[in-house]
């Protein structure tokens, strides 16, 4: 059991002890937990994506030639968070005209969309951040998320009365509906061979060698491996397929209105987004927070350190194509989809299947 | 879009009707960066309004200074030195480079890889350091003088030069792979915005445009100037006529200036880069019409003198005016990103555009 | 990718191997690139080492030279010839003095008018008026932007010849030669 | 009718026949042929090595067309402008012998308010530096598609590029912000534009 785990247990013991003497029934440390679980993961999301802007900004800056944030702090270090406050403290515009409604909800929702897909994740070998969600769909759970992120983008897009932001909105929409498919395909590949939805599950199976055992080194899964990177730099719009906020058409996209707090959500939601594919990733190819060098880790460091890092090194990666390639367009995005990769995704399902028959 | 957007290059509103994501009409509405520049060529003289020509095509001041005191000279019937001569080459040249720079990063931009801007930036800023070196400024030189030039080369400029010289073809190479080859690049540039020669010759495009047509049609060699004849260097023309072969054309243009750049630096003559000429520029009364290639096209200038010390007229020919006219024309069938990526590859300049 | 309608699938998988190829060579270049050492330099310096400065006879702000055997302690003959070739009449002079004597009682320049010509430096007759290469002449207002005649006669003082840029040897054939100047 | 004796109104005549040179033989021909089909050309000459024509509004039409069906033709409208002469505008067309760079002047003198036939059904090129010529200049090209401003905004007074232009700052032009006036339907125009 891990640091995180240990604490949480203790926590649980504390307060079901205390909640006893007081004769408080036992669901309110559930209740409880849940909103300590719910307010903690609102921080790691917040500081993560702080981080993230920060390495990209950097990433960015040295790809370009340039220095990147350098006056905030050590090495700009607080850059971003003086960016954070900045955008805090900024007026919160609504363009005249606009859906008030839908306009504030569409950050919310989709925040609160990505944030659902940390619950899944297994920080360890035992603890995961909420254990009342049900592991065994992990998988699913998080596609279904996924899509959910749709709606707060169409909000957003809709309710700002932008005619660039309508376009960002739905170009969005097709988009990530598209790419859900044959990442749903490529996701089905690993969950045969596993045999499990749950993620966890997933992750034991690759641990046992260390890193000569993860889902990487199986020639039958590279082709899925390729489509979901694929697929999922689409579903959290990093160039190629940043097309809903396509900045040099279409201004920001479906975020054009926004400003202050709400921008910031938007932003968030984004890089805690790109996060939350890194660590899929490294959950399901990576051998998630099992240790590269054989388990138990003869390093003995935290497990969700090796998950957090693979993950890194999964956005990173991300961030290094972000900064090569061009953009695709529209049309091209969907013939990409639905005459290449969905096509693939299918080979690969039957491949996956026949390789999972006779294995 | 626009006249505030972030890719119409300057302040350009397009009205657009489309379906959807697929243009159906583009009409350009012009005008916001109206300066009225030719008439305040009326009111000043003719040295006074040198300034002034730098601030058509600001990415190409060299070149606009270039093509309006050529106008002047003939009108005064001075020939410059040899000397200056080959400088006014070399800085048009080195200009041109500058100004494709900016075009090849802002397409970049335009499609969405923006590293390439930066690499762009960054060997271009060699290239400004010359410029500043020569004439004192980064952007707007006001380094050519009628009969001459501000001053003569400094020390270690063709130094300088020649590093850039011997640096640049590997850049265009690196960009080249980087961009050029790029396989999403290249779909979004591929038979995208196609522009017939037909119709360059019914809009009177000029310039890279045109000679991505497959029209080899370059003042330089039309209507030679200065030291051109002496020049060996290609015209480097695409038929395929589309936003990519205009770009190919670019890629190519920047390594034949270099190639240009190398022989100026070759040939350079001695001697003084300033002719006398009097206080007062009185022309005698006349017209003339003057010609040079700009990087985006064919740059006129006609310019009327009443025999008084400022100009009667002077209009300028401004490359970009025309190309941008066909603009629609290229934009059937486009899509909204295409758009962009096509008036990126047009590379038109504002400034230019409304003087 | 494009339109692929008569594609074989040959030619298809062609195309794929293609793209990746490309984007490979992107992702190798920009790795590249990443090792380089940055272009940007550091502005304003925090580590000690001077800030960037423009090459000599870059047109920045204005100054005028001083002359203590003048009247007005400057070199200014108040002969009214760079405002009359000021292509922006940006600059106004108010004369004093008769013969000898005269000299601007007020010189003022308008800086955010100003299209940093170069002009009236070089139609000078004394060589009273320079260009200094401070380049940082923003303000938050546009009334600051208007140099006096005090504020024109103090950067004077670090100014005691107008600045020229250097010449090559006009006689120099091909290449000038002289140290190179590290970029 | 714009023949010799109107011709040194001008002011760039006056004192410019030195450096008018005869038109070359090849030019005399077509110049001839040109005056037999009933065209009214004045000769200008070569002025600076261009060759230039000068003729009349009615029937500069006819003359662009016909130069445009030469053996070789001068088929590129490279360039269009207006000038003020005085007493009488001017439209300056310039045109090119295809890609070759060579180039040729067709000057119309017209009255102050005067008409021209536009040009823009032989080249569509010519469309905006009508319009700009019309704008700057107050003469009108009839028959042109869209005789709307193009630099200038709507509204504007008066013919900046003429002599006897005056700027009028009571005249000063100012973009009407229909969202400063009323954003209510500022914002209903807008839906109707984006739709």
């Amino acid at each position: 059991m891990s640091p995180i785990g240990l604490i949480a247990t203790w926590l649980r013991a504390l307060l079901t002890g205390w909640f006893r003497a007081w004769h408080i029934p036992a669901v309110f440390v559930d209740i409880l937990a849940w909103i300590v679980g719910g307010v903690v993961i609102l921080l790691m999301i917040t500081l993560i994506a702080l981080i993230l802007i920060y390495v990209l900004r950097k990433v960015a800056a040295y790809i370009q030639g340039r220095i990147g944030p350098e006056r905030v702090g050590p090495y700009g270090l607080f850059q971003t968070v003086m960016d954070a406050l900045k955008l805090l403290q900024k007026e919160d515009i609504v363009p005249a005209g606009a859906d008030k409604i839908l306009h504030t909800l569409g950050p919310v929702v989709f925040f609160f969309v990505c944030t659902m897909g940390y619950l899944v994740i297994p920080w360890e070998s035992q603890a995961t951040i909420a254990r009342q969600v049900d592991l065994n769909i992990g998988v699913l759970f998080l596609l279904a998320f996924s899509s959910l992120g749709v709606i707060g983008v169409l909000m957003g897009g809709w309710g700002s009365n932008n005619k660039w932001s309508l376009l960002g909105a739905l170009r969005g929409a097709a988009q990530m509906i598209s790419y859900e498919i044959p990442m749903l395909l490529a996701l089905v590949c690993v969950v045969l061979m596993a045999g499990s939805l749950s993620l966890e599950v997933i992750t034991e199976q690759q641990k046992a060698l260390g890193l000569l055992s993860w889902n990487l080194w199986k020639p039958w899964l590279w082709l899925p491996m390729i489509l979901f990177l694929i697929t999922a730099a689409a579903e959290i719009n990093v160039t190629p397929f940043d097309i809903p906020e396509a900045e040099s058409e279409l201004v920001a996209g479906y975020h054009t209105e926004y400003s202050g707090m709400k921008f910031a959500l938007y932003f968030l939601a984004e890089f805690s987004n790109n996060f939350l594919v890194g660590l899929i990733f490294a959950v399901l190819f990576l051998g998630g927070w099992s240790s590269p060098f054989g388990h138990p880790d003869p390093l003995y460091l935290p497990e969700f350190l090796w998950l957090v890092g693979k993950a890194m090194v999964v956005v990173l990666f991300l961030m290094w194509v972000r900064w090569t390639l061009p953009r695709l367009r529209v049309d091209q995005l969907m013939a990409l989809c639905w005459k290449l990769l969905l096509p693939a995704a299918f080979v690969s399902l039957v491949i996956v299947s026949i390789v999972g028959l006779y294995l | 879009m626009g006249p505030q957007h972030p890719s119409t290059h300057g302040v350009l509103r397009l009205i657009l009707t489309i379906d959807g994501e697929k243009v159906r009409s583009v009409v350009p509405d012009i005008g916001y960066l109206h300066s009225s520049l030719e008439k305040i060529a009326e009111q000043l003289d003719y040295r006074q309004y040198l300034p002034y020509a730098d601030r058509y095509d600001y990415l190409n001041a060299m070149g606009n200074e270039l093509c309006y005191v050529r106008a002047v000279e003939t009108l005064l019937g001075i020939e410059p030195t040899p000397r200056c001569q080959w400088i006014r080459v070399m800085m048009a040249e080195m200009n041109r480079i500058a100004s494709h720079l900016v075009y090849y990063g802002a397409l970049a931009i335009d499609t969405g890889a923006t590293t390439v801007l930066l690499y762009c930036f960054r060997e271009r800023e060699m290239l400004l350091n010359l410029f500043e070196a020569a004439a004192g400024q980064r952007l707007m030189y006001h380094y050519f003088r009628v009969g001459g030039l501000r001053n003569d080369l400094p020390p270690d400029f063709c130094e300088g030069l020649r590093a850039f010289c011997k640096v640049f073809p590997r850049m265009v190479a690196e960009y080249d792979k980087l961009l050029t080859k790029n396989r999403i690049f290249r779909s979004r540039t591929e038979s995208v915005g196609y522009l017939s020669p037909e119709t360059a010759l019914a809009y009177g495009v000029t310039g890279p445009c045109l000679r991505g047509a497959g029209v080899p049609y370059d003042v330089r060699r039309a209507d030679p100037y200065y030291v051109y004849p002496e020049l060996e260097f290609d015209v480097p023309t695409y038929t395929e006529s589309d936003s990519m072969a205009r770009h190919l054309v670019r890629q190519e243009e920047m390594l034949q200036s270099v190639r240009i750049l190398e022989q100026c630096l070759d040939h350079l003559p001695g001697g003084e880069v300033n002719v006398k000429v009097p206080r007062r520029l009185k022309p005698d009364p006349g017209e003339v019409y003057a010609r040079v290639e700009s990087p985006r096209g064919e740059l006129g200038c006609y310019l009327v003198s009443d025999g008084s010390d400022h100009p009667y007229r002077l209009h300028m020919r401004t490359p970009s005016y025309y190309n941008l006219q066909a603009y629609p024309e290229m934009c059937t069938d486009a899509w909204i990103a295409d758009l962009v990526a096509i008036l990126g590859s047009v590379d038109i300049m504002l400034g230019d555009v409304d003087r | 990718m494009r339109k692929q309608d008569d594609t074989t699938f040959l030619a298809l998988l062609g195309l794929i191997a293609e793209g990746a190829r490309s984007i490979c060579v992107g992702l190798h270049i920009t790795a590249i690139n990443f090792f380089r050492p940055s272009v940007c330099e550091r502005y304003p310096r925090r580590d000690g080492k001077p800030d960037w400065q423009p090459r000599p006879g870059y047109r920045g702000d204005f100054a005028l030279i001083s002359d203590a055997e003048r009247p007005g302690g400057l070199r200014c003959i108040a002969c009214l010839q760079c405002q009359n070739i000021c292509p922006d009449k940006c600059i106004h002079i108010t004369p004093t003095g008769k013969g000898k004597e005269r000299h601007p009682k007020q010189f003022l320049i308008d800086a955010g008018l100003c299209m940093y010509c170069w002009l009236c430096v070089e139609v000078c007759p004394v060589a009273a008026l320079t260009m200094t290469p401070d380049y940082e002449t923003s303000t938050d207002r546009p009334e600051k932007l208007i140099r006096t005649l005090e504020q024109l006669r103090e950067r004077g003082k670090e100014y005691p010849e107008p600045l020229k840029v250097e010449m090559a040897r006009a006689d120099a054939t091909s290449v000038a030669p002289t140290e190179r100047r590290g970029d | 009718m714009s023949d010799q004796s109107q011709e040194p109104q001008a002011p760039e005549e006056v004192e410019e026949t030195p450096a008018v040179v005869p038109l070359p033989d090849e030019w005399q021909a077509v110049v001839g042929d040109l005056l037999a089909e009933g065209n009214s050309v004045d000769q200008g000459g070569l002025r600076r090595g261009v060759p230039e024509l000068v003729t009349t509004p009615d029937q500069v039409l006819g003359l662009l067309e016909r130069l445009r069906s030469l053996d070789e033709p001068y088929n590129r409208l490279t360039d269009m402008c207006g000038a003020d002469l005085g007493d009488h505008l001017q439209v300056l067309y310039f045109l090119c012998q295809g890609y070759t760079g060579k180039l040729l002047v067709v000057k119309v003198n017209l009255a102050r308010d005067g008409e021209v036939p536009t040009a823009t059904g032989l080249w569509p090129v010519a469309n905006w530096p009508e319009r700009e010529i019309m704008e700057m200049f107050g003469m009108t090209f009839t028959g042109h598609p869209e005789p709307a401003h193009l630099l200038l905004p709507e509204g504007w007074v008066g013919y900046p590029l003429r002599k006897d232009y005056v700027y009028d700052r009571e005249h000063e032009w100012t973009r009407p912000d229909p969202m400063r006036e009323d954003p209510e339907q500022a914002l209903g125009l807008e839906e109707e534009d984006s739709e």
